[in-house]
């Protein structure tokens, strides 16, 4: 090595890492929080009355709101991952409901099919996908199979040009809405090479809606169960090849376990927003701040994390626009980003007291939204594994 | 139990109640939860069991019997329904507050004929020109109690009053506690009268914020314990890649630490517990116990929540609603922010 | 507002925010990572016997490690905060003792000159400073007067053409080793506008070097006392204006919470390195992984920290080398950096058990190392109190 | 301490230990510390006082007090010295395990003439060849004792054996405990005689075991309260921002709840003394008072540094050395993880 280290003359003028946003991206951000105090404002009622945000996600379809992850050829905007988080931390900033029918919708289904589907499967749905007239829903988990997602059971049995599907899928958001489900079901024994995916569409005779979850948040999205009963899907709705299901659902997952880090920022900031106002408020006569330092300490904790997992969940997502694999940097950030949404709303409800729980306040919604983020699309504990496992492998 | 060392007449109300909880609070206390109701048929039963009077001096017609078959016994009701046992609490804390300030309202109190409702100093309520001024939020039973027990400052000096003829209070549909009547409570054109003042006041309120404390302590332990039962019953349930979710460390240890955290915070009430039914002050272990024991049923919900996966989300494995109810106790009885500063009073000043 | 938040064909080819080091970047901090290897090999040593690395820092030096923070024009690399925050995170992932070391003299000393200084004073000290003929020292901590800085008594009183020096510095770091001080005096009453910043070298008459403390860890970077008798200090050796010491200071002292965060960030990677060769060493015949799940986690949730806190770090940097002001991000950076490193510590002591104890490993040098950062250059809750009056303070 | 409620014979010994170690430990601890001395003076005082033998049977030679008086005073020794506490746990770890075996080395322990260690379980150590194989770590007392109480294994089989004739040993340089004498202990070319086989192995080894954990858990209480009461001290003298720190809300808070989880923690302690004293298996209330002791030890000592700032990264306040002995006995005795999975079995299999 040289006897200098430092004297590079290259050093000057290198590029250097920018953690802010181009004016595009701040103005896009912008304009979706600007809608978003336009278009949410029956947030409260959505969880108050367990009613599914329908006005709000039409609007958000009118918008260009449920087109971000699709191509322009197909009618979408293209504007990829990194934009379609920062447009999801704003929504669930305000509604966590509204916020996961986009997620899933986005995140899971359309990038799914921009991805996996063959030309004349995109052409097919996309149109009805992208202005919202079809809401999306994706079929993976079953009573016996979350966590553990290759121990699916519902089947699909080739006879002739089509498949006859049976079983039943469970924990499905946008269940009892959605017209578009896809669909993992087994086409082999073979417990991961025997999965398969497909799109299966709400119309067709067979496919019911099962039972709907009553749940401690997320109030206005439902979630159901779906039954498929002999159901004939053609084999044309087959998504990629058969046995390629789980490389499908788990490459689909990293890209909607972007879209829940994103939730869980916008519900984390949403709580450190009420915290914030909260301490605003206490000041003495003369106009200086009473808040107790244990509560500014919180405060800045919560900041400082929110800024710092708003980073690991941008990162991700420049990864998975610009093709490379994210799967260790996604799930750094949606175990980070749902763990503090949950800290940040517990604190809020403990910060706000009493105006906290009567529901005077967001507060407590929070804190019930909160609590999912760190149960689906992949548990914390799996994610957890899933970065370990990155960092132990052997090289 | 043997631990707490409970004599016979004290065990047998300990069994009793726990009896009663299985028979009768147990089967309907999720879907009183769920539909907001009231839980008439289970307050009138611990009327029934004469437990209002059971830490009330014997000379006063209670049973004398201290605190630490009312810790045991509430932990029994705290792991089926932390709203009923708010309910007895408040109950007691009514009893407790009337026996100090020697009024003749405690008969009918221990008597159990309805629900009595009591407000403590946090709300910072005012007697101002013979009207009690403010608004006392989250009061349990608030929404159908006749009568108050009131902590309330007249010129900065604490004074107790009784409120009766109260205008329609409708209960909250709040975080938790949702069988337990709660409601926000003005007392604009309420009638009045005055318990006690000054140092009696302060005597008989502080009495009522200590079973507050405590009781609330030994409710979040039964919260606790019922997370823990209801994730080991599923996790031995459940299978995931290939065997029960409690075959595996990850989960297991979730138990021990929440087990861990219950178990502690259950040593702190029965010390409180213990301290004050030996005559001698309890402040400081009670509000280290009610500390400790929110904390541990909130901690203890959580991770039950995450053992369950979807399961835990939804209303029918009850932990979800124990994660309510616990962050619910939390913030009332002033909050664990207050007392925090209490301790900070009492241990460093 | 448009009908349309998305379809902006803007959106397409807008700069992302990049989250990774430039090929220049990243070879310099692979440079550095090797000269570590090569030059701090007596890292145990310096710990054990309580000795001042003299060999590192003159290898440091002779690499150009000494003058990142410098001009050009007065013999430095002007590399900036953010690659000296990568080499400082290099340096101290092997030895502390120099990464602290190395942090004043960049950090705190020459940046402070580089920017408050004028040209002959410049070039009256950096020809010594940036070959390391002399290293520096920062002296604002007294006896009475730690986190609450203003409240310094050192005093410096007018004679002519100088002033006379009376006081006591503490905790000085490299104080019996520096030959340049950098010492903040009170030249009138005002608590904050009474304070000045001066230049002290250590041959001057009436400059001493006090008690040398025993410490818990960083044992072999010497903290002494500064003791000032009776200094004629020229009064060309005052920095910028009388009164304008305290601003001088905090300004300066955001440069060297990045210092300290990038010490922090070292040493965490350090203790997670630990972790995770432990953990790669726990395999069955197969080679199958029997790592408990519970260190897993630990591992995985500490490494998702280190990135995203790096992260943080790196933002501050970028904004103080572009001339912005960075308080909130560099406390937030030192806050959440340096509560990593003692939780990363504590978990390696943890999980490697005896052999983490007894010294068969680093693992317990790195816990006494790591306390102190949570402790210098501002404690962690002056770092929350910065990050939420920022956060809080009237808009 | 009427709360253990100590009978009169247990409070005179507590007692007599406290003024022992305010005499004549607190004053050399953190110098013994800082030279990594081994405290002979200490524990001649510790075996003139009678105590290796305090929980050993009146039958077999002791005082057969049990172990309530055992926490308290191990408590007091902690405040000054975990070293010396860990010296005393060896003692009656070897004591307790030597009257299980029903071995005629026991007076010679109970006499205390000489530092005697024991080696856990947790070390892996196997008899082979009539040799015992393997490596001890950071054995207490390792450096200087002549005779060592071993478990080890058998062809899988427990057994217990005592050990003397070892080589010489160097104290060790390690992270804390520096005045207990800690060695790495190999036992090539040792004297070796098989003391109990099997089952008989296995009770005493479990014995020596609980008087690791329980007596580990007291000192680590002590420990802990050391460093909130120097934290207190200092906040009271130091001013900063024109008012004693003491005076600031985030430094109280600090103090409240690290006494908060040491107070709970002793809790645990005192419970699990109580039940095992009550002659009932206290496995799982030790283990749980030890693994909460410690995180408490560890937590108020790592306040305790942030309260003093610089002064308690210096050696003088003592509080660093509260810190590198917490986290030091965190991990002998197998360590915590092992504890947690020790819980897990034992509660949730």
């Amino acid at each position: 090595m040289t006897a200098t280290v430092t004297n590079t003359t290259k050093m000057q003028n290198v590029q250097v890492p920018d953690f802010s946003l181009s004016p595009e991206l701040a103005a896009f951000r912008d304009t979706v929080r600007t809608w978003c105090r336009e278009h949410l404002g029956n947030a409260v009622a959505y969880d108050a009355e367990t009613r599914f945000p329908r006005d709000a996600v039409a609007a958000a379809a009118k918008a260009g709101l449920l087109r971000t992850t699709v191509a322009k050829e197909f009618g979408g905007s293209a504007m990829g991952n990194l934009a379609s988080c920062i447009m999801l931390e704003e929504i669930n900033s305000v509604c966590a409901s509204t916020g996961v029918t986009i997620s899933v919708h986005n995140s899971l289904v359309n990038s799914l099919l921009g991805k996996w589907c063959n030309e004349a499967q995109k052409r097919r749905w996309f149109p009805k996908l992208v202005t919202g007239e079809w809401l999306g829903a994706y079929c993976l988990s079953e009573a016996f199979s979350g966590s553990d997602a290759a121990a699916l059971r519902c089947e699909a049995k080739k006879e002739g040009d089509h498949y006859v599907m049976n079983g039943a899928k469970l924990w499905i958001t946008t269940g009892s809405e959605a017209k578009l489900f896809v669909v993992f079901a087994r086409t082999g024994p073979d417990r991961v090479k025997g999965i398969s995916a497909f799109v299966v569409e709400k119309d067709w005779p067979g496919v019911g809606v099962g039972k709907k979850e009553r749940k401690l948040g997320l109030r206005g999205s439902p979630t159901t169960e779906i039954v498929l009963e002999n159901v004939k899907v053609p084999a044309d709705c087959l998504v990629a090849q058969e046995g390629q299901g789980f490389t499908i659902a788990l490459d689909t997952l990293d890209g909607g376990r972007l879209g829940i880090a994103s939730q869980s920022l916008g519900i984390a900031r949403a709580a450190i927003d009420l915290i914030r106002d909260h301490l605003v408020k206490q000041v003495d006569a003369k106009g200086r701040s009473t808040a107790t330092q244990p509560d500014q300490w919180t405060l800045a904790d919560l900041a400082a994390d929110l800024d710092a997992y708003r980073f690991l969940t941008w990162r991700a997502a420049v990864l998975r626009d610009n093709g490379v694999r994210c799967s260790t940097e996604a799930a750094m950030a949606k175990s980070c980003a749902s763990r503090l949404c949950n800290r940040a709303a517990r604190a809020a409800v403990s910060m706000l007291g009493l105006a906290g729980v009567t529901g005077e306040n967001p507060a407590e919604r929070i804190l019930r939204d909160a609590r999912i983020t760190e149960i689906y699309e992949g548990a914390t504990d799996i994610q957890r594994l899933v970065i370990a496992r990155g960092l132990v492998a052997p090289a | 139990m043997h631990n707490l060392q409970l004599t016979e007449d004290q065990e047998l109300i300990v069994d009793t109640v726990r009896k009663f909880v299985a028979d009768s609070v147990a089967p309907a206390a999720q879907e009183h939860d769920e539909h907001r109701a009231f839980a008439t048929n289970e307050f009138a039963g611990l009327a029934e069991l004469g437990l209002f009077g059971l830490a009330v001096a014997e000379a006063s017609g209670g049973a004398g019997m201290g605190f630490v078959p009312f810790v045991a016994a509430l932990e029994g009701i705290g792991e089926h329904s932390s709203s009923l046992a708010r309910l007895w609490i408040g109950q007691v804390q009514c009893a407790l507050a009337l026996e100090s300030a020697a009024s003749s309202e405690l008969e009918s109190v221990v008597a159990g004929i309805e629900p009595v409702a009591f407000v403590g100093p946090e709300h910072g309520l005012r007697l101002e020109g013979g009207a009690i001024v403010g608004t006392a939020r989250m009061v349990p039973a608030g929404a159908v109690a006749k009568r108050f027990v009131v902590a309330a400052t007249d010129a900065g000096k604490p004074v107790l009053l009784l409120a009766s003829g109260l205008g329609e209070r409708k209960a909250l549909r709040g975080l938790g506690l949702a069988s337990a009547g709660c409601a926000n409570v003005v007392f604009a054109g309420a009638k009045m009268s005055v318990l006690a003042h000054g140092d009696g006041a302060d005597r008989a309120i502080r009495r009522a914020q200590f079973v507050a404390w405590l009781g609330t302590a030994a409710t979040a332990v039964g919260g606790g314990f019922a997370s823990i039962a209801a994730s080991r019953r599923h996790a031995g349930e459940r299978i995931a890649f290939g065997k029960p979710l409690l075959a595996q460390e990850a989960v297991v240890r979730k138990l021990v630490n929440a087990r861990h955290a219950v178990d502690a915070a259950r040593q702190l009430v029965w010390h409180a517990a213990r301290v004050q039914d030996l005559g001698e002050d309890a402040t400081v272990a009670a509000v280290q116990a009610r500390l400790a024991a929110v904390d541990a049923m909130v901690f203890a919900a959580d991770e039950a929540i995450q053992i369950h996966g979807g399961f835990g989300y939804t209303v029918e494995y009850h932990v979800e609603r124990h994660y309510r109810d616990g962050k619910t106790l939390e913030v009332l009885d002033g909050g664990s922010e207050a007392l925090r500063s209490l301790l900070a009073v009492r241990q460093f000043a």
